[in-house]
């Protein structure tokens, strides 16, 4: 069971790492990430017994994930409006501690 | 140490084995949502980024070695899947073949590390290291940016590996001595070993394939 | 100042707004907390453990007064986010013919800077009843304009522009504040806005006004910093022609077309290789580190006065 | 009562190392009590200094950089020293295998290994304050903390750090030990408030502080090497650092005040032999606030130059994190409804609180209002704002649960008359230092000022007066409760004649708790007529 879940996570791998050369603009960080969130999931599923665990075990799981979820579509909906300009300070800060 | 009657060795808030096994993981797997968290705070910051910067961060992202990060993926994944088998061996009680398959997860480990440490010397030589000697004038803000953020995460990723590689050798050594009583440290053990391998998982798309697309 | 200050003045349309605002909202939580404060003190009175009163049985199943009071509260709170959103959004698009004024915030100081050239620290002076654009950068920590007489505040973050707008309706002069910790005089950074009719401004901007406009100092910039060396016409280098590049959209070489306003202008003087012309290779050199935020904001002046119509060709 | 005191958890063993190599829940409480004392007691100072120098628009004694170190100590050591670990930590770990019938929490060795994270990170705070202190706000923005602020601020981000830890390990304790070790029969809806919100509580500790752990890091290397993900010279954006740090902050005041609302719900119906009204609104409440108060930091940054759209998503999240706040202060309004309510000690704090916490609460919503925030954030309409929930709030909810539960942890009772008056001074003491900071604030006075305009002077000193009441009020209990434990009447096992399974066991209880494990029958606050159900069978 180790050795199938082994071979399917080394295929996953070969498989981002060529789809990474491939141009596909926005899409590639998509991709990516499906395939890191596989990989992952695989690991959870097989490698840490989610598969035989207890409901609660894998509502601890997710919990954390689910938490983080929570910190980046809230920054993003910040970052991805924002309108008015980014550009380096005019001046560099000193290097003062 | 305990100050207590006879019955309270360690443990004794238990009611039987089974329900000190069940306390132990979940305190692990509550353990890993901090961590998930923890890791995920420079996450969410570089998506930020991603944002904001989109095409120079990718720019920057080209100066990082996919070879090396790729094999060393690889490494990580294999000492997964070793630590898996170490645990199994523990439980149907294969005391040898569970500290031969813990060895091997602490080599690669080990493994993991060195390609890591050199991967760091090549971008010393390229000056990339933005707190010592920097070319900000050859590659520009973004990319210090990036390569602060890729410091910090890949830092801290190792640091959490040679904690877990520590802890794998200690459970190695005390099997063959067989002083370890049950296969339950073991297990929690895995855990943590798998989840420094998801860390890895996640850090791997973003900091070397982010680099090949630009 | 011998009476004891209980209600901050106003000085625009605007505070009158959000004081009618704030006195709905102090309305409707008084209203709440002095129902809750009555039901306590008649409950610890009626029910204390000596009186005599008659107590029914305990209600057991409860849940209509929870729906009851807990869609109270919901709707009163999303009626009272949609006002407060409403007034909030008005603050955030200023009517293009705004008059624009640079501040700038440096650690424990506001330097303000005019079109017309006249400069003022730990002061503003802005004309009564006309809409005022402050656009602002700080040079080394998080600062904060504050006027409470206007009820406007925006925190200045270094590495970007942040802009506020007013329009002051009462002449006079009110306190301005920093409202951001920055450090030991964060309590001293601030001043007084003078509020003019505008005939009195105007005569103010003339006799402050002595040492030439923003642009014509922008101009004298363009010159020993090289500028007009590549972008005048017979320049050494080919660079895009700036007459009549404000305001106009610009075709990017990466296909992109963005408007030419006081942002790009610049972001392409402190960030060249961001969003090149199209047709141009990314040769020009970044200024940043070299200018500070005023001369910036000169340039930008100069580059405005270029004109937006069609190239005129001599600059003025 | 005379003869040899029966073996409790204070004489089963003696000496010195006995407490410090504890693994106790019972006796890891009460050191954790007597630190956050100390550092209430540090902390509180530091307020008086503050509010001393505010006598007068000018400088009174302190110098502007002296007044900056005075309030960023205040912040810090309230916050991280006092605040969050005060009733988790104290009553939490006291109370909390009492009352769901177990002889100690999951990690006992985990339990001590906080209290030396804590002390470990207390003691690095102290020392950056002994040495000069730092003046960068308990906020530490980030240009100024990383580039301009003098003192040593890595020491104190360093004890930050480790306190952060010693949270964590707090709540993943309680968490496991709520799952896990409840007595049979002692099913979810029968365990009592305070377990359900310490509970709730401790979900929030171990998924947002380490939020809060990165980005202390990430400021630490920021300042170590000048060059960091946050600095606006890279390019990096400020504003990255609020998010992160609010994402933990909010989540934090939602730390202090959750605990307390718990004891408030075990006092009420206590002290007014009544049924908890609406139990089950009651917990559900406390998850949704410990819910969503993670989607809500954004209101923080109204003014700092967030996106529209973002602003307007988290003010309208902010309304809503309001909600079960006022659902709580109705149900426990509604609990006193046909009771027989007896104003002892306790049950005046739960009144103070009630009180200033209802105004803390809808003074929130003029905070969460996008237009009136612009005007208010950074004055000290805020500084009265969150101060009428911590002060008012948490400390009320804090010594009332204290007096709840003294006669249990100390096996002694206080001295009734002196505690009632205790609590009517803080009232007052609380009112009026904080109510002319409402005044002041909306007139525009910024916070963290150290000298202001003349005209708010008369604010400020009422505001001082206040605070000099307020002081004595927090002293107070140090000597009386203190008197108790050597002339304090000794307490039977259930002197409030309450329903909880803690009142089943001698006070103080004895090592392992309970001799059989109880067996759980019925659910918390069953009050027939004023007669107490207790909830465990008793064989």
């Amino acid at each position: 069971m180790v050795l199938k879940v082994w071979l399917a996570l080394f295929a996953l791998l070969a498989l981002t790492t060529t789809m990474a050369f491939v141009q596909l603009g926005s899409a590639n960080l998509a991709i990516a990430l499906a395939i890191a969130v596989a990989k992952a999931v695989l690991v959870l599923w097989f490698f840490m017994e989610l598969k035989g665990s207890a409901g609660l075990t894998r509502a601890f799981a997710a919990a954390g994930f689910f938490w983080l979820l929570i910190l980046i579509a809230l920054t993003w909906a910040d970052y991805s409006q924002r309108r008015d300009v980014r550009v380096p300070v005019t001046i560099s800060s000193p290097r003062s501690p | 140490m305990s100050d207590r009657a006879a019955s309270t060795e360690p443990g004794f808030q238990f009611a039987d084995a089974a329900q000190a096994r069940e306390v132990s993981t979940l305190g692990m797997w509550a353990f890993l949502a901090t961590e998930v968290l923890f890791f995920g705070a420079l996450i969410a910051a570089y998506f930020n980024y991603r944002i904001w910067y989109g095409d120079e961060l990718i720019a920057a992202a080209g100066h990082t070695k996919i070879v090396l990060g790729t094999i060393n993926t690889a490494v990580l994944l294999t000492s997964s899947a070793c630590m898996a088998m170490a645990v199994w061996s523990q439980e149907s009680k294969a005391r040898r073949a569970a500290c031969l398959w813990l060895a091997a997860t602490a080599a690669l480990g080990l493994l993991f590390v060195a390609i890591k440490s050199y991967e760091y010397l090549l971008e010393y030589r390229e000056h990339l290291v933005p707190a010592l000697d920097f070319d900000g004038a050859r590659y520009g803000g973004a990319t210090e940016l990036f390569f602060t953020w890729y410091f910090c995460a890949t830092g801290l990723h190792a640091l959490h590996l040679l904690i877990g590689i520590g802890f794998v050798l200690f459970a190695a050594i005390a099997i063959a001595r067989d002083r370890l009583p049950d296969g339950l440290s073991i297990r929690i053990l895995g855990l943590y070993w798998h989840f420094v391998d998801i860390v890895w998982i996640f850090l791997f798309p973003l900091i070397y394939l982010a680099g090949r697309n630009g | 100042m011998s009476t004891v200050p209980f209600w901050p003045v106003e000085a625009s349309h605007y505070a009158a707004q959000l004081d009618f605002l704030f006195i709905g909202l102090l309305a409707i939580t008084g209203f709440t907390a002095g129902f809750v404060f009555f039901l306590l003190i008649l409950f610890a009175a009626r029910y204390r453990e000596g009186s005599g009163v008659e107590r029914s049985t305990p209600t057991t199943k409860t849940w209509e007064w929870e729906v009851a009071w807990t869609t109270a509260s919901l709707l009163v709170f999303v009626g009272l986010a949609v006002w407060g959103a409403s007034l909030y959004v008005t603050l955030y698009n200023p009517p293009r013919d705004s008059l624009q004024i640079f501040i700038v915030g440096k650690q424990w100081m506001w330097k303000a800077q005019h079109p017309g050239g006249q400069r003022e620290i730990n002061a503003l002076h802005v004309p009564a009843g006309r809409d005022v654009r402050l656009v602002m950068a700080s040079q080394d920590v998080i600062h904060s304009f504050f006027v409470p007489a206007l009820r406007v505040k925006q925190d200045v973050v270094p590495g970007r522009y942040e802009s506020l707008a007013f329009r002051a309706d009462r002449p006079g002069q009110y306190r301005i504040f920093c409202a951001e910790y920055c450090g030991t005089d964060h309590a001293h950074m601030g001043g007084w806005l003078t509020v003019m009719e505008p005939r009195a401004f105007a005569g103010w901007l003339r006799t402050e006004g002595g040492h030439g406009t923003l642009a014509d100092q922008g101009a004298a910039l363009f010159r020993n910093y090289g500028c007009s060396g590549c972008h005048e016409p017979g320049g050494t280098v080919r660079a895009p022609p700036l007459e009549g590049l404000y305001g106009n959209p610009v075709p990017l070489s990466d296909g992109r077309v963005i408007r030419a306003d006081d942002s790009y202008i610049r972001d392409s003087i402190l960030l060249p290789k961001k969003d090149v012309a199209a047709g141009y290779d990314p040769v020009m050199p970044s200024f940043a580190g070299q200018l500070n935020e005023d001369d910036v904001a000169k340039l930008v002046a100069y580059v405005k006065s270029l004109g937006s119509s069609a190239p005129a060709g001599a600059s003025r | 009562m005379s003869g040899p005191p029966p073996r409790n958890y204070f004489n089963a063993t003696v000496g010195i190392r006995s407490w410090l190599l504890t693994t106790d829940h019972k006796r890891i409480a009460l050191l954790y009590f007597a630190s956050i004392t100390f550092f209430f007691l540090v902390g509180g100072f530091a307020a008086t200094l503050i509010r001393f120098e505010l006598v007068t628009p000018g400088p009174t004694f302190a110098s502007p950089d002296t007044y900056n170190r005075l309030f960023t100590m205040h912040g810090v050591i309230m916050v991280w020293f006092f605040l969050i670990p005060s009733i988790p930590t104290t009553m939490g770990n006291f109370m909390i295998p009492l009352m769901i019938g177990a002889k100690d929490l999951a990690f006992p060795r985990l339990n001590l290994a906080s209290w030396y994270l804590f002390i470990a990170g207390g003691a690095l705070t102290i020392t950056s304050l002994l040495l000069g202190g730092i003046d960068t706000g308990w906020t530490f923005y980030e240009p100024y903390s990383t580039f301009y602020a003098t003192g040593y601020v890595i020491l104190a981000i360093s004890g930050i750090f480790l306190s952060g830890f010693s949270s964590i390990l707090t709540g993943l304790n309680f968490i496991v030990t709520v799952h896990k070790l409840r007595a049979p029969g002692m099913t979810w809806y029968r365990l009592p408030v305070f377990v359900w919100s310490t509970y709730t509580t401790s979900v929030i500790l171990v998924l947002a502080t380490p939020v809060l752990a990165m980005t202390l890091a990430m400021l630490l290397v920021e300042r170590v090497f000048h060059v960091g993900i946050f600095s606006p010279a890279l390019g990096g954006d400020p504003l990255l650092f609020q998010h992160m740090f609010w994402f933990y902050s909010h989540p934090a005041v939602y730390i202090m005040i959750l605990p307390s609302m718990g004891l408030i719900s075990e006092i009420i119906p206590v002290f007014s032999r009544n049924r908890l009204f609406g139990y089950h609104f009651v917990v559900w409440a406390s998850i949704a606030i410990g819910v969503i108060g993670f989607l809500v930091w954004g209101h923080h940054m109204f003014v700092a130059g967030q996106a529209l759209f973002a602003s307007l998503a988290f003010s309208f999240l902010s309304y809503l994190v309001a909600v079960p706040s006022a659902i709580k202060v109705f149900n426990w309004i509604a609990t006193l409804h046909n009771g027989w309510i007896r104003f002892s000690a306790p049950m005046l704090y739960a009144f103070g609180f009630i009180g200033l916490f209802t105004i803390g609460g809808l003074t929130g919503l003029f905070l969460a209002a996008l237009a009136v925030d612009v005007h208010v954030t950074d004055t000290y309409f805020v500084v009265a704002h969150f101060h009428f929930i911590m002060v008012g709030g948490a400390v009320m909810g804090y010594f009332g649960g204290l007096h709840y539960w003294w006669p249990k942890i100390s096996g002694r009772m206080y001295p009734e008359y002196w505690a009632r008056f205790t609590a009517i001074l803080a009232f007052f003491g609380f009112a009026l230092t904080f109510t002319p900071q409402f005044i002041v604030g909306y007139l525009g006075m910024p916070r963290r000022y150290q000298s202001y305009p003349p005209e708010f002077q008369v604010w400020n000193v009422l505001s001082s007066a206040g605070a000099s009441i307020l002081a004595v009020a927090y002293a107070l209990p140090v000597f009386y409760l203190g008197w108790s434990l050597l002339k304090g009447v000794r307490a039977s096992p259930n002197p409030w004649n309450a329903t909880g399974l803690e009142w089943d066991v001698p006070s103080p209880p004895p090592p392992e708790n309970f001799e059989r494990t109880p067996d759980v029958i019925r659910a918390p606050y069953q009050y027939e007529g004023g007669r107490a159900l207790p909830q465990a069978k008793h064989v």
